[in-house]
């Protein structure tokens, strides 16, 4: 489709829906109701929203939902760190009861009971699955959640009088980004632990690292790289040593379901991303859930309230963490519902040996790709040769870049001409023309030999036609971007009001 | 241990699959996958969790069964507000954002996402001309993550350490505000004026300092009235070198003059009243907006989606306009607090919302609200003992009103609404006990005057 | 008379727009056009209808309130079927069927339409694996409208004007086939054995002659019970050179054997149960099934989609096999029967049900209806005074439930049912007097064993 | 999309859903209850159904769905009599609602009022727009709901004892086929009327065919041309007088509502699709509503239930229609009870006025296309030249296939390379090389400029670079078909192991 802008579709005098009007009656006793504003409050000039009758704005936004190219029509490898698998739709139906809906988050528990008796279930399925003891199901997604996590740790030590003192929290070079983020934007300096020449993390500059000023370890294991730190009891071990809380990143835990906790491996806190391990839709990046769990000795510091049953009723429980150390609250209310509620049925269609298949197959799957894809020539992935990865593995490709001169954002933009999505890394690329990639449970072995084959496909292209990437997408959605508009402030326009203003300067 | 075989969602969980997969890799079960995880943290068994439902029927009517026992606001008539609004949402935006490619969409690129992109891009643009700024994020979290970042953006701009806030906001938002910044930031009450709700002027005067980086304050306010100092307050901050921070209701700028026009700089909201359901909070969505000057739009730690022409004559396409701010780009903790999942399907819903409204909607429903709102403190300020409005200010959508003189508590009344399937006002009496026996009632377009009636005969039975 | 002008639904009625179009056109205003309607019979004044609701708010809020005014079958416990079989729906099912492209298409070309055509090649090629036949036809009407058609595809083939239907057969059924083929066919009735429920043989070999064109059978019966004799009756049909057409149940053929393998040379049914839901009475599709003979295919009234090679090598097309047959071609009024809008979209669900459900759902799907519904016999034949199932026969998914010996009648026992929240069966007694006091019963996998268990507690309380 | 065909998706093993199973109570007392079946009647080879996963199926109906240009993504003009216009959403949210799809047809009266209030109420609002005075929802179209008609004219003429006189039916050349069709299914021999030299059907051509003999006429007005005819008193009086009766076939009201009635015409009977003209949507061809109106005096005949109201409740009606004449039943149940509801929502917010506006601006935009299309040099429209059309237009461009060798089946190709539907005609072509369009009062101002502009472009394609016409389509879904699988039985294949059994000979 070659769809305008929505601005350019409007039509004055058209309306798009119709709004309910106060009666007659009310009209009568209370007037118009505006001129009651003072008058420096009131709107002079209406916004300048477009006018556009129904059918058009559903037809525009039913046309850009057909140029997106989600999980529900594309096969889901390319995204890596992602976890894009499969949203049951029963789990959105239910989630679209009134029931669900219509309820607001200040009712009273008794009018709420449904929601809080699955949050609270939610709950006591996640402990088991981590080896925790309590959830909070309320950070809106995963680095909401870090940063909760950094917000107990130092409620942890202000309790314990030696909040000055712990100023620093070590996170590795491969966990996500926001490892590093929230909890230096909670006020902790950060220190990265380098990975040694196998990608674990360096245990030598670990171990000198770790000081009687180390707040916290925050951690994703395995990390980006799909390598998974076998001496992790290690780590958490000597943090524990030194007055440390130690923090897992499992906001994609899908290969390690049923196979290993993050209580085995010695950690106090974990959370995990409900929508990616735990099959909530990514709606595009949200509304999402990070949901996190903590050691008993955590829990008063936890986010109010918790959810608990005294045995009758489920109720809001603001007891727990009545104290002046606790972290208080992230995210309004009592976090987004509706994820809860998904990843709950999502659960309880697995079961224990589903879980454990879904992480066995997240493994072979990955593990199958990886093999195939390490039998090309210009593909390779640092790190552990010869060994297991879990659930995903970031390649490099700069073999191929030597070679042909094409970068792996060449690549990336060529895979879209075949309806695929194809990741690079986060930056700075610490491996060279990286791509990441994590098939999850969801792909057939069809649907992962077609997705290897369409990378040979191309990878041969760049040695035999490497011109054809320049100007690569051909038939996506748009053609190539003209990137110089994103990051010059004349040239940027973040809306359209902007950008007309930009364009015709 | 044993998997699912064969389940549904799972195609290699075939067992034949497997086997030829494994016999790719080298190895004979699935069991020798995981070789890297240590024995001694691997568990032994199955995982003791309730055994799964064994189909799809069965967990659907367990499921229902559970939700069933929540009482809507549809069966029900609720006055609840405070934050999370029920207003009516356009049977089109529940269409758009249930669409499959929208809602499992994540982290494409602008070629293979381009609808996301521009969806995106369009609610930015929206949401710019109801505030008259020019330059909207990516959603965050909420209006309280708004607001955080907004105070957090002031501190970077000004390098200073000190937040005025009013003392008549939520006490929620003021909990995530402080815990979002502390270290960094002083959250430092303002007072406000006990017979108007307005921000009280000579307090914010006293407060102010050259420490100040910020002064927020909301307009709607909390507690419901209109603070009608927006420009004073703006000024009195611009006068100390602070930035104006303005939280702002959405639904109310049909009719009400955005923040930008009496002095923010920086504007906060909630998406939640443009066409997203309550969904027991989980509707909530934050937006931030500037003026397209680069000291802002570089303290955004959002995703700002931009538009750019294409190699083709006459196209557009869209990417991620200064992405090396963020946390994703190659300064990682250095970049601008961080960002990640948020709530990029509301972003898209408030702007289906707002492109089916247009301002003739937008007009009407605010005025909708005021007419309806007011209606409702006439009535129930007509009972026995109840003030139907707590402030002598103009309200818009939310009111407080006390019930001191009746000799109940807001604990009881709202109880006995409940059996008469009205779900009563937030009782403020905890977090305000200045204000007595006091709950904050919202009225919105959803509520006929049949409904207000019903509120004003129920109030009346329960305090005679 | 006036227009309602900005309507959300008419883009043109916008007073401004209708000016420059009016112009264009060279006209003044909107009552200069419809020129050729003769003044006498144009309308003077607006039609006397309500006043609209004035928002999608109120429109909502008024429908809803109609709706909620019925009572559900899954608030209730529900054992009607009869023709409509509360089955489970998988959530892919509506999911496909609500996608905005096909539920708003209609009469496109196999290229712009080119999902509509394969989806449906795709649901006649499913159906036709599971009936054991190579040509299906896009949806007709429904299972009667389909059995009509079968018997009329018969009449045409044999040139013969008799048809043998079962006595025990659904009357509305009976009523829709005698209507449809008046004129043209007579329909002549074959007795049952009243203690098996089975085809009267004798009666059969009786009113069989060269007039018969065809011996129309069930299998299951309308009344729920296997009919054994299935070879037997298509051989008596054959003949006499007279077709054997059987209406059948999908959902039964997981288990049971598709009438193609005992001789029906037509095949007709309800496409209902196959993930369709029961939109009181609105689910109903009609299917036929044949041999890929040209003396049946050329005889189908329907549409029937074919899939064919396209100039690019590997691809597939679709088209429409034999349209000229249609009174869309040539031939008009003399084509077969006429065509029109029927129920394509319940052809796609079917399909995407039988896709979903594979060889293994459906065999669990019957494996579990046979199971629960012998239960369901056996516990309700316990009751004092009631038979569970008046035939001695086995039957599938219903079957008839005898209250004679209690005294009452299965209309107060209906009446007391309700009151429990269960839908009683059919009564019979109107169209069956034969059949006494009896209910005809519907047992699928939807009943779980406490709704059975409910069921019989409740009539025991009602009979006892 | 390069979509398989679905069985070439399956993998033995591969579950889409789990299906309820019975409780192990059940099974220890009835065991597996399908050796309980007769043994010829037990099924030997499971159905060769495919086997595959659940995201794998929703991939394959997304990925077909995108393929279909429904009325939602695109601008409908170019299905001419089809009437396709929006279909609100909220109508099919209130449809989708339990109470509406969990209901038994067959449940008391009592537990289903709203329903029936519905029914009842549409009647109503039906018989205020036709005059008629009691309308049935039985049929599941137009066509049975003409079939319907024929078939209360054969009751009518058997009450009155002259049912073997009454033997011909009496249509026009362009009405449906299906005024001559379903009438001649019910055993009427069929007499058709051809257009005089200005469209209007032959006035005297139709006096010399009303007889004694005539049972009924069965016309559309205004007819696939877009002309209405302006005498049509005059034929339903002549009809009468030879003791006949008239049946308008208003499947396509969409210009007329609020100006003109099938009364005021003289009609005896009218149906209106709900899926045209109250746009209630079309689901790739149905299920759909052809609600079947008739005058007080026919009531009696019409198929049962009637569906009535007792100043308390809503019943079904037995009564009215119990006589040996009476149609019995058409359909079963109480025809498609969701259609009926949204066009009940569809009337109820557009009212008197709305609907007005509906006929007005469908008339307007058509007109506009009209006059925009007749200024093209080879685009023509035959009949009643200068003055206005009702709804729709039969133009035809036998002066470009004449001019290029170009056709209207070759334009409606190319036009698909551009998104846009094109319809040609009912066969046989009366109107040589025809293209019927029918705007309804959804499409703005604009969308029908482009639709005009599109085809200018094409028409000028023609004349300029007809070659490029053979293989069109190239950007649609897929590219020319082999028409000759279509008619040749040896080559057809309507089903998979059909297609595969030819295949392989």
């Amino acid at each position: 489709w070659d769809e305008p802008i929505i601005f350019e579709l409007s039509k004055k005098g058209e309306r798009g829906v119709l709004v309910p009007k106060a009666e007659d009656e009310i009209v009568d006793l209370v007037g118009d109701g505006i001129s009651k504003l003072p008058k420096n409050m009131m709107r002079k000039e209406a916004p300048n929203l477009p006018e556009i009758s129904q059918p058009r704005v559903l037809r525009h936004y039913m046309r850009l939902s057909q140029m997106t190219l989600g999980a529900d029509v594309n096969i889901e490898i390319g995204q890596g760190t992602c976890t894009v698998k499969y949203s049951p739709k029963v789990n959105e139906q239910l989630a679209r009861m009134p029931e669900m809906t219509e309820i607001h988050p200040l009712q009273h528990e008794s009018t709420v009971q449904g929601i809080l008796e699955i949050m609270y279930k939610t709950d006591l399925l996640m402990r088991e699955i981590s080896g925790m003891d309590r959830f909070t199901f309320q950070p809106g997604g995963g680095s909401q959640a870090i940063m909760t996590m950094a917000s107990v740790v130092r409620a942890y030590h202000q309790a314990n009088g030696c909040e000055d003192k712990k100023d620093e929290i070590i996170t590795t070079l491969y966990s996500h980004p926001s490892d590093a983020a929230a909890p230096a934007l909670m006020g902790y300096k950060i220190i990265y632990i380098h990975p040694d020449e196998n990608g674990y993390p360096d245990f030598e500059a670990f171990k000198a690292a770790v000081s009687e000023r180390t707040a916290a370890f925050f951690v994703a294991n395995p990390e980006d790289t799909g390598v998974y730190n076998t001496r992790i009891q290690e780590f958490t071990s000597l943090v524990h040593e030194n007055g440390g809380l130690c923090c897992y990143d499992q906001a994609n835990a899908n290969g390690l379901l049923g196979v290993t906790r993050a209580r085995e491996a010695g950690f106090d806190m974990c959370f995990f991303n409900l929508h990616k391990t735990f099959s909530t839709p990514h709606g595009c990046g949200g509304p999402a859930t990070g949901a996190m769990g903590v050691t008993k000795e955590l829990e008063k510091f936890m986010p109010a309230p918790l959810i608990d049953f005294d045995g009758e009723k489920y109720f809001l429980n603001y007891d727990i963490t009545n104290n002046s150390y606790a972290v208080g609250k992230v995210r309004l209310f009592n976090g987004v519902a509706p994820v809860v509620m998904k990843a709950y049925a999502w659960i309880m269609s697995m079961g224990p040996e589903g879980l454990y298949e879904v992480a066995k197959i997240a493994v072979l799957n990955n593990n199958y790709l990886f093999k195939k894809l390490m039998e090309l020539d210009c593909v390779d992935a640092p790190y552990i040769r010869g060994k297991q990865r879990i659930e995903q593995v970031r390649y490099t490709i700069e073999k191929l870049t030597k070679d042909t001169g094409i970068k792996t954002e060449d690549v990336q933009r060529r895979m879209m001409d075949f309806g695929m999505h194809y990741w690079t890394s986060h930056h700075p690329y610490y491996v060279p023309e990286p791509m990441t990639l994590e098939p999850t449970e969801t792909p057939s072995k069809e649907d992962l030999d077609e997705y290897i084959a369409t990378l040979e496909y191309i990878f041969k292209e760049a040695y035999e036609t490497p011109e054809k990437f320049k100007n690569a997408p051909y038939c996506s959605s748009c053609h190539r971007v003209d990137e110089s508009y994103m990051d010059d402030p004349n040239k940027w326009a973040i809306t359209w009001r902007s950008y007309l203003k930009k364009s015709t300067v | 241990m044993q998997g699912f075989k064969s389940h549904p969602y799972i195609p290699n969980s075939v067992v034949d699959v497997q086997q030829e997969m494994l016999k790719e890799i080298g190895i004979n079960s699935l069991e020798e996958l995981h070789a890297e995880i240590p024995e001694e943290i691997k568990l032994k068994g199955n995982m003791n969790l309730p055994k799964p439902f064994s189909s799809e029927y069965e967990l659907r009517r367990h499921v229902e069964g559970l939700l069933k026992k929540n009482k809507t606001c549809k069966e029900n008539i609720n006055f609840l507000g405070a934050g999370c609004w029920q207003h009516y949402v356009p049977a089109i935006c529940d269409e758009i954002n249930s669409r499959g490619e929208f809602l499992t969409a994540y982290g494409g690129e602008p070629y293979n996402d381009f609808g996301r992109f521009q969806a995106l891009f369009e609610y930015q643009s929206l949401v710019a001309e109801l505030v008259d700024m020019d330059v909207v994020n990516v959603p965050t979290m909420d209006g309280a993550q708004a607001a955080a970042t907004a105070i957090r953006m002031a501190g970077r701009i000004t390098k200073r350490n000190e937040v005025l806030v009013p003392k008549a906001m939520d006490k929620e938002k003021f909990l995530i505000m402080k815990n979002y910044c502390a270290k960094d930031l002083t959250l430092i009450k303002v007072d406000y004026d006990i017979k108007t709700g307005q921000l009280d002027i000579e307090d914010l005067n006293k407060k102010i300092s050259e420490k100040t980086a910020a002064v927020f304050f909301e307009n709607p306010s909390f507690l419901g009235f209109i603070e009608e100092h927006g420009q004073e307050i703006s000024d009195i901050a611009h006068n100390a070198g602070a930035l104006s921070v303005v939280g702002v209701d959405p639904s109310s700028l049909g009719v009400m003059i955005p923040p930008s026009q009496y002095g923010a700089d920086i504007i906060s909201g909630d998406l939640q009243p443009l066409g997203i359901h309550m969904n027991y909070g989980g509707g909530q969505s934050g937006f931030m907006a500037t003026r397209d000057e680069e000291r802002f739009v570089m303290e955004f730690p959002s995703r700002l989606f931009g538009i750019a022409p294409t190699i083709v004559e006459g196209e557009y396409g869209f990417g991620d306009v200064a992405y090396d701010r963020t946390s994703f780009g190659h300064h990682r903790h250095e970049g601008k607090e961080y960002v990640g999942t948020q709530t990029a399907l509301w972003g898209i819903t408030a702007g289906v919302y707002l492109a089916t409204m247009g301002p003739v909607g937008m007009f009407e429903l605010g005025q909708a609200i005021m007419q309806k709102s007011q209606y409702a403190i006439k009535k129930i300020n007509a009972i026995n003992g109840v003030k139907g409005s707590l402030f002598d200010a103009v309200s818009f959508k939310e009111f407080v009103v006390n019930f001191d003189e009746t000799g109940k508590t807001v604990r009881e009344i709202n109880k006995f609404l409940i059996e008469k399937n009205i779900f009563g006002g937030k009782d403020l009496s905890k977090d305000f006990p200045e204000l007595g026996e006091s709950a904050l009632y919202c009225v919105t377009e959803v509520h006929t005057k049949e409904d207000i009636d019903r509120l004003v005969a129920a109030l009346e039975e329960c305090v005679k």
